[in-house]
């Protein structure tokens, strides 16, 4: 099968859909004439035009109520955020508007558009720079989360976000752009709401997401070496969550790690351990545990910054501690 | 003069004052919760406007809707079981007093975080001018709303992308309990047109036919040139900002100066100069919507509350992806962790 | 001792404040000559005067920004936000600047600056209006959240965090403002950060904050009548969290319940069964549960409001079901 | 003319030019990370409007900020050490290229998120005015800020309370990859200051006496009047947005036009008109610079890494509340579910 790297399924998504629906379009700063910041849309103007590929000021506010309005009367909008960083300065619009139209008006209102870009820390670029939003948008009932970690994933879940009727936050791994996977020449789509396996195992499941998933199977190898035998599950949707497959794998291994790039206060990984520990009480050997990132803003300095965000050392601590072989 | 036009522009008004009215009548006897913000005294400003478009053009408003969805939609009944929380209300209940929908007649609610609402009806007429539709976007909002960095998006991008938007500032001089001259360092809202730079025009708000034509004119602009416009309609709330503000910011002069103001009783006025209608035919139209408020009261308080078992309903939309075109092309399970 | 209102309590602290320390100021819409939305700041105008009872436009970004710039030199301001909800067009403001200059200029900016306001559902306001926010700033490393639930800790704990040197969100409950309680005449504070058990018991552990801490004392009075003693639990801070008093209470009881008026996904009741579960996990004789508000936007209609908000009832049952006593 | 004033006003310009260049160099060889914005171009902006006002005044500006940092505290080390991430930097290493900070000099950073910074500079000046003390505040900013919110509101607040602040837009003609006419519907930044009103100035930007002119009046203007100004100075960067920006969306022309324009070109231009210095004697300026910057890069190099054990240093500031003046009265127990 061919390779393609993560930017270009992602671009490949939009094209195909903008081909397939007149309705779509794509709309945020540098994303047409500059080729998108992350040359995520690179080609797309040429291809599509001005009209469908939109360069806005920078005014977050402003655009992503822009695509609000348009998806309300039946446009399909997809809202680049540079980075998902500059999505708190339209933080009101995500929760207050696109996440409740629909249920205030009683149901009238579908709103089909996707809000995407990337998301978490790259490199050195400090605390304003580096932030993980997931946790901000999967606590808003009426949004949808995805976080995907493969071109594969990505080109399937973008297709299916735009074609969803629901508001949808996508968050890219922005370290992920140049990653390189099976990506297939034919049509395909993947369902939200169902995560993956992304390696069997028997011994410990850990859950992780975006550029964690990574990091999880990096860690998952190095046990290996131990004899063990670890089960990556990549949720691939934050809300909704599989929840079922979730405790499938928990119950079949009795241990579990949660890794998340995120502050640790009230992040994903703990509404998983919430969920693990009242669906699979009976079956866990040890409470479920997660590796998170400090809990600090982002430092710009390379040797604080590595201390930060968990890796793969820090995962196989966690997960011998699970098995309490430390 | 038309003179079909100024009885219905007469009773369209009056609609609004007398289901206002009985709809404060009703929160006081606990017949609904939330917020009730009443638009009495500013009658002229949603009907002027909003008969000055075609029924295919938008409407975008605040949480002091009630005037532009009766202006619009016309539906008491469903206006009036909205309020007293009912599954026959427009929004279905869920909405209340600050979410008025009806997208069918393309009411766009209903919005109730200030200055929220402007980029989004940038956005419809974003829309329209996409698909090249004829469709114009009246976009309301008050006084206190300017300094919102929403609106200011809102109208930057709406004069950067020449949209057809026409930006109606209610201007009733307080935004709750603040005058406006604590809040801009000049008189007119119009003044912020100038940055962007944009068209704008002030003009009476509580003279119904002067808003009429006004709104005619900039909605025929934002048609044909596709440029959008700032009117700013001076005009007054007779009332507190909201049932729970007793308004003790205002003076008696100041409040009895506005109510000399009234645009019903400039409207009548007129009617009688012009020969248009007598007293007992305007009372007449009166009496008929009276009967018609009683009539939304009656239905509303008849109506059954929202069913418990909805409670999840439409929290998100149930319509599956056309999966039928789809495909899904798995990935050998090997490959699966690539990337 | 003397009685006064939740409002009145907040009121005292603030005029206090302001007497003790002429750096102290309140700004936000409506606080001076309307005497404050919810009346909070009643009387303050008169007393203190145009240049530290600040009204301002409807402007949450500019006034939020105003109060951190005047916050950097060394002013104390206290910054109203009318409701909490409004905080989220600010949002940008709180996250990005208050909770983070000090760690990114390598501590040598403090930034004492409070914001207060109401939050939480009402009666009735619909989904706009009636919002939890104390999940989304307890994420951010950098700021500190109060949620207050009676007079007394009301003004102890707005003292203390007008003197502390960090940025705080003040969650004040919308519902609570007319409660009474007993104050003393005396000065006094609570340090930040500490707990307070409301009420004693043995049996099981709920733990609650804000309003939602008298609807666990009235689940208490039920299900004390069936011979079952609960403590109740205020962790009064959700950030920084309490945690040797919750252990130490979960510890006696071996069963827990969270109740919690925000939505499900990843709230602090997920954080604090994460901590539970991980401290305590060989005490419990059941998963900690919680209680939340539905994952829905809030309906305006009064009975589907009351569906949506955690009651006693629904305390009640979860109580008898950590108690394997349904 | 002031001869002293041209040559420490030439310096301050080629220690920013010689200073950037050799980051651009360090970068390149991976001594840092992160974003790296250039100011080069510009430099007349930042030491002509900071030259202006006294050391006492407040700096607030972007992430292109390394400039405005050697214009008020001039410390390259600090500086040098900041971007290599060493915890001899001026913030610690912890804030890197966008986020530097002197509190001490009054050089209040280095703020990242667009529009974010303006607000902030508004309380600064609020707080100058709240103590009556004469200080006044500087904020730069770029002309693709002109349409965020932040922006809106910040410029709002400080027209309305009559705030001390000069608004300085660095208008380099793009904001990233966009020309400014993709942003604004018309060529000046400055007609924003038409919409709150507040008073505007277009200047050259790339001459220092004019800026340093201009920023003087507006400062006094400010000091003496408690009155904002927004000055708009239109300028060029000769690089691209950042580091990583090959600047493809600029012809060659344009920039050449725009070298040719070269602020410290001018400025040494009218240097050797008036006689104040000869050829010879501003390479020495620039020799002398060049050995400061090759100083600097030492020290960074040699500086330490900030020490792992600080981590979580200065996440808050631990100073506790003087509980020395307080006394903690409890509640009786019985009484603590109260309220
Ligand atoms: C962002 C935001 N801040 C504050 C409020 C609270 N609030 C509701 S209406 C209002 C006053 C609005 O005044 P104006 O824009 O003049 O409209 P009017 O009510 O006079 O029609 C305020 C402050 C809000 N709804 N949204
Ligand atoms: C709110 C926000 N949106 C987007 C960005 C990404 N970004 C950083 S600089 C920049 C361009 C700014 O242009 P301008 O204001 O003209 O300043 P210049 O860089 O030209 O000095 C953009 C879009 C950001 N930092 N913050
Ligand atoms: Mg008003
Ligand atoms: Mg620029």
């Amino acid at each position: 099968m061919r390779e393609l790297t993560y930017r270009e399924a992602l671009r490949e998504a939009m094209a195909e859909e903008m081909e397939r629906d007149e309705r779509v379009f794509l709309m945020g700063e540098e994303v047409g004439h500059y080729n998108g910041a992350y040359k995520v849309s690179e080609g797309l103007l040429d291809r599509f035009g001005e009209r469908r590929v939109v360069d806005t000021p920078i005014a977050e506010t402003g655009f992503s109520g822009v695509g609000i309005g348009a998806a309300m009367v039946g446009l399909r909008p997809i809202i680049e955020f540079m980075t998902w960083n500059f999505s708190l300065c339209a933080y009101d619009q995500l929760v207050n508007n696109a996440a409740k139209l629909r249920y205030m008006s009683g149901g009238q209102i579908s709103l089909p558009i996707v809000f995407r870009g990337p998301g978490g820390a790259a490199h050195q670029l400090a605390a304003q720079h580096s932030q993980v939003v997931e946790n901000l948008y999967a606590y808003v009932p009426g949004l949808k989360v995805i976080t995907p970690s493969t071109p594969y994933d990505a080109k399937g879940l973008l297709k299916s976000a735009i074609r969803d009727d629901n508001p949808i936050v996508f968050i890219e791994g922005e370290v992920l752009y140049g990653r390189k996977g099976q990506v297939p020449e034919e049509e395909y789509t993947i369902p939200l709401g169902k995560g993956d396996v992304k390696r069997e195992g028997k011994d410990v499941t850990i859950i992780a997401w975006s550029k964690m998933v990574h990091v999880a199977l990096e860690a998952a190898t190095a046990l290996a070496k131990d004899g063990i035998e670890v089960e990556v599950l990549d949720p691939r949707t934050i809300r909704p969550l599989d929840e079922a497959l979730i405790l499938r794998s928990v119950k079949k291994t009795n241990r579990c790690v949660i890794v998340e790039e995120g502050w640790p206060f009230a992040g994903a990984g703990a509404e998983l351990c919430y969920r693990i520990t009242n669906g699979a009480f009976d079956y866990l050997d040890a409470p479920a545990v997660r590796v998170t990132g400090e809990d600090v803003p982002m430092p710009y300095a390379k040797n604080l910054e590595h201390l930060v965000l968990p890796g793969v050392e820090k995962v196989v601590t966690a997960v011998k501690s699970v098995l309490y072989r430390s | 003069m038309d003179r079909d036009l100024m009885l219905s522009l007469y009773r369209d008004m009056i609609c609004i004052r007398r289901f206002e009215e009985e709809a404060a009548r009703a929160y006081t006897r606990g017949k609904m919760g939330g917020f009730l913000h009443l638009y009495i005294g500013e009658e002229a400003v949603a009907v002027g406007a909003i008969s000055a478009v075609e029924p295919t053009d938008y409407i975008v408003a605040t949480y002091r809707e009630h005037a532009h969805y009766l202006a619009r939609v016309g539906d008491m009944k469903a206006a009036m079981a909205e309020l007293f929380g009912k599954a026959t209300g427009c929004s279905k209940g869920r909405g209340g007093s600050m979410h008025f929908f009806d997208m069918k007649k393309r009411f766009m609610g209903g919005h109730a975080i200030v200055g929220g609402h402007v980029p989004i009806a940038a956005g419809i007429a974003f829309a329209s001018k996409y698909r090249g539709e004829p469709d114009v976007t009246l976009c309301f909002f008050g006084d206190g709303t300017a300094n919102m960095g929403a609106f200011h998006e809102g109208m930057s991008l709406a004069a950067l992308w020449k949209l057809p938007v026409v930006f109606i500032c209610e201007n009733n001089l307080y935004s709750m309990g603040t005058p406006l001259y604590r809040t801009l360092a000049v008189e007119d809202v119009a003044v912020r047109a100038e940055g962007y730079p944009m068209a704008q025009e002030i003009i009476n708000g509580d003279d119904v036919l002067e808003v009429r034509e006004a709104v005619r004119r900039a909605a025929k602009r934002a048609r044909t040139e596709s440029l959008p416009i700032l009117v700013e309609a001076k005009t007054y709330r007779f009332r507190g900002h909201s049932m729970s503000d007793p308004a003790k910011y205002r003076t008696k002069e100041e409040v009895e100066e506005w109510m000399n103001r009234d645009p019903i009783r400039i409207l009548a006025q007129r009617i009688y100069e012009l020969g248009v209608a007598n007293e007992a035919q305007l009372k007449a139209i009166d009496d008929e919507v009276k009967q018609e408020v009683a009539e939304a009261v009656k239905f509303a308080d008849e109506s059954p509350v929202p069913d418990p078992a909805t409670l999840y309903d439409d929290v998100y939309s149930e319509t599956e992806p056309r999966q039928d075109e789809e495909k899904v092309v798995p990935l050998p399970r090997r490959a699966r962790a690539g990337g």
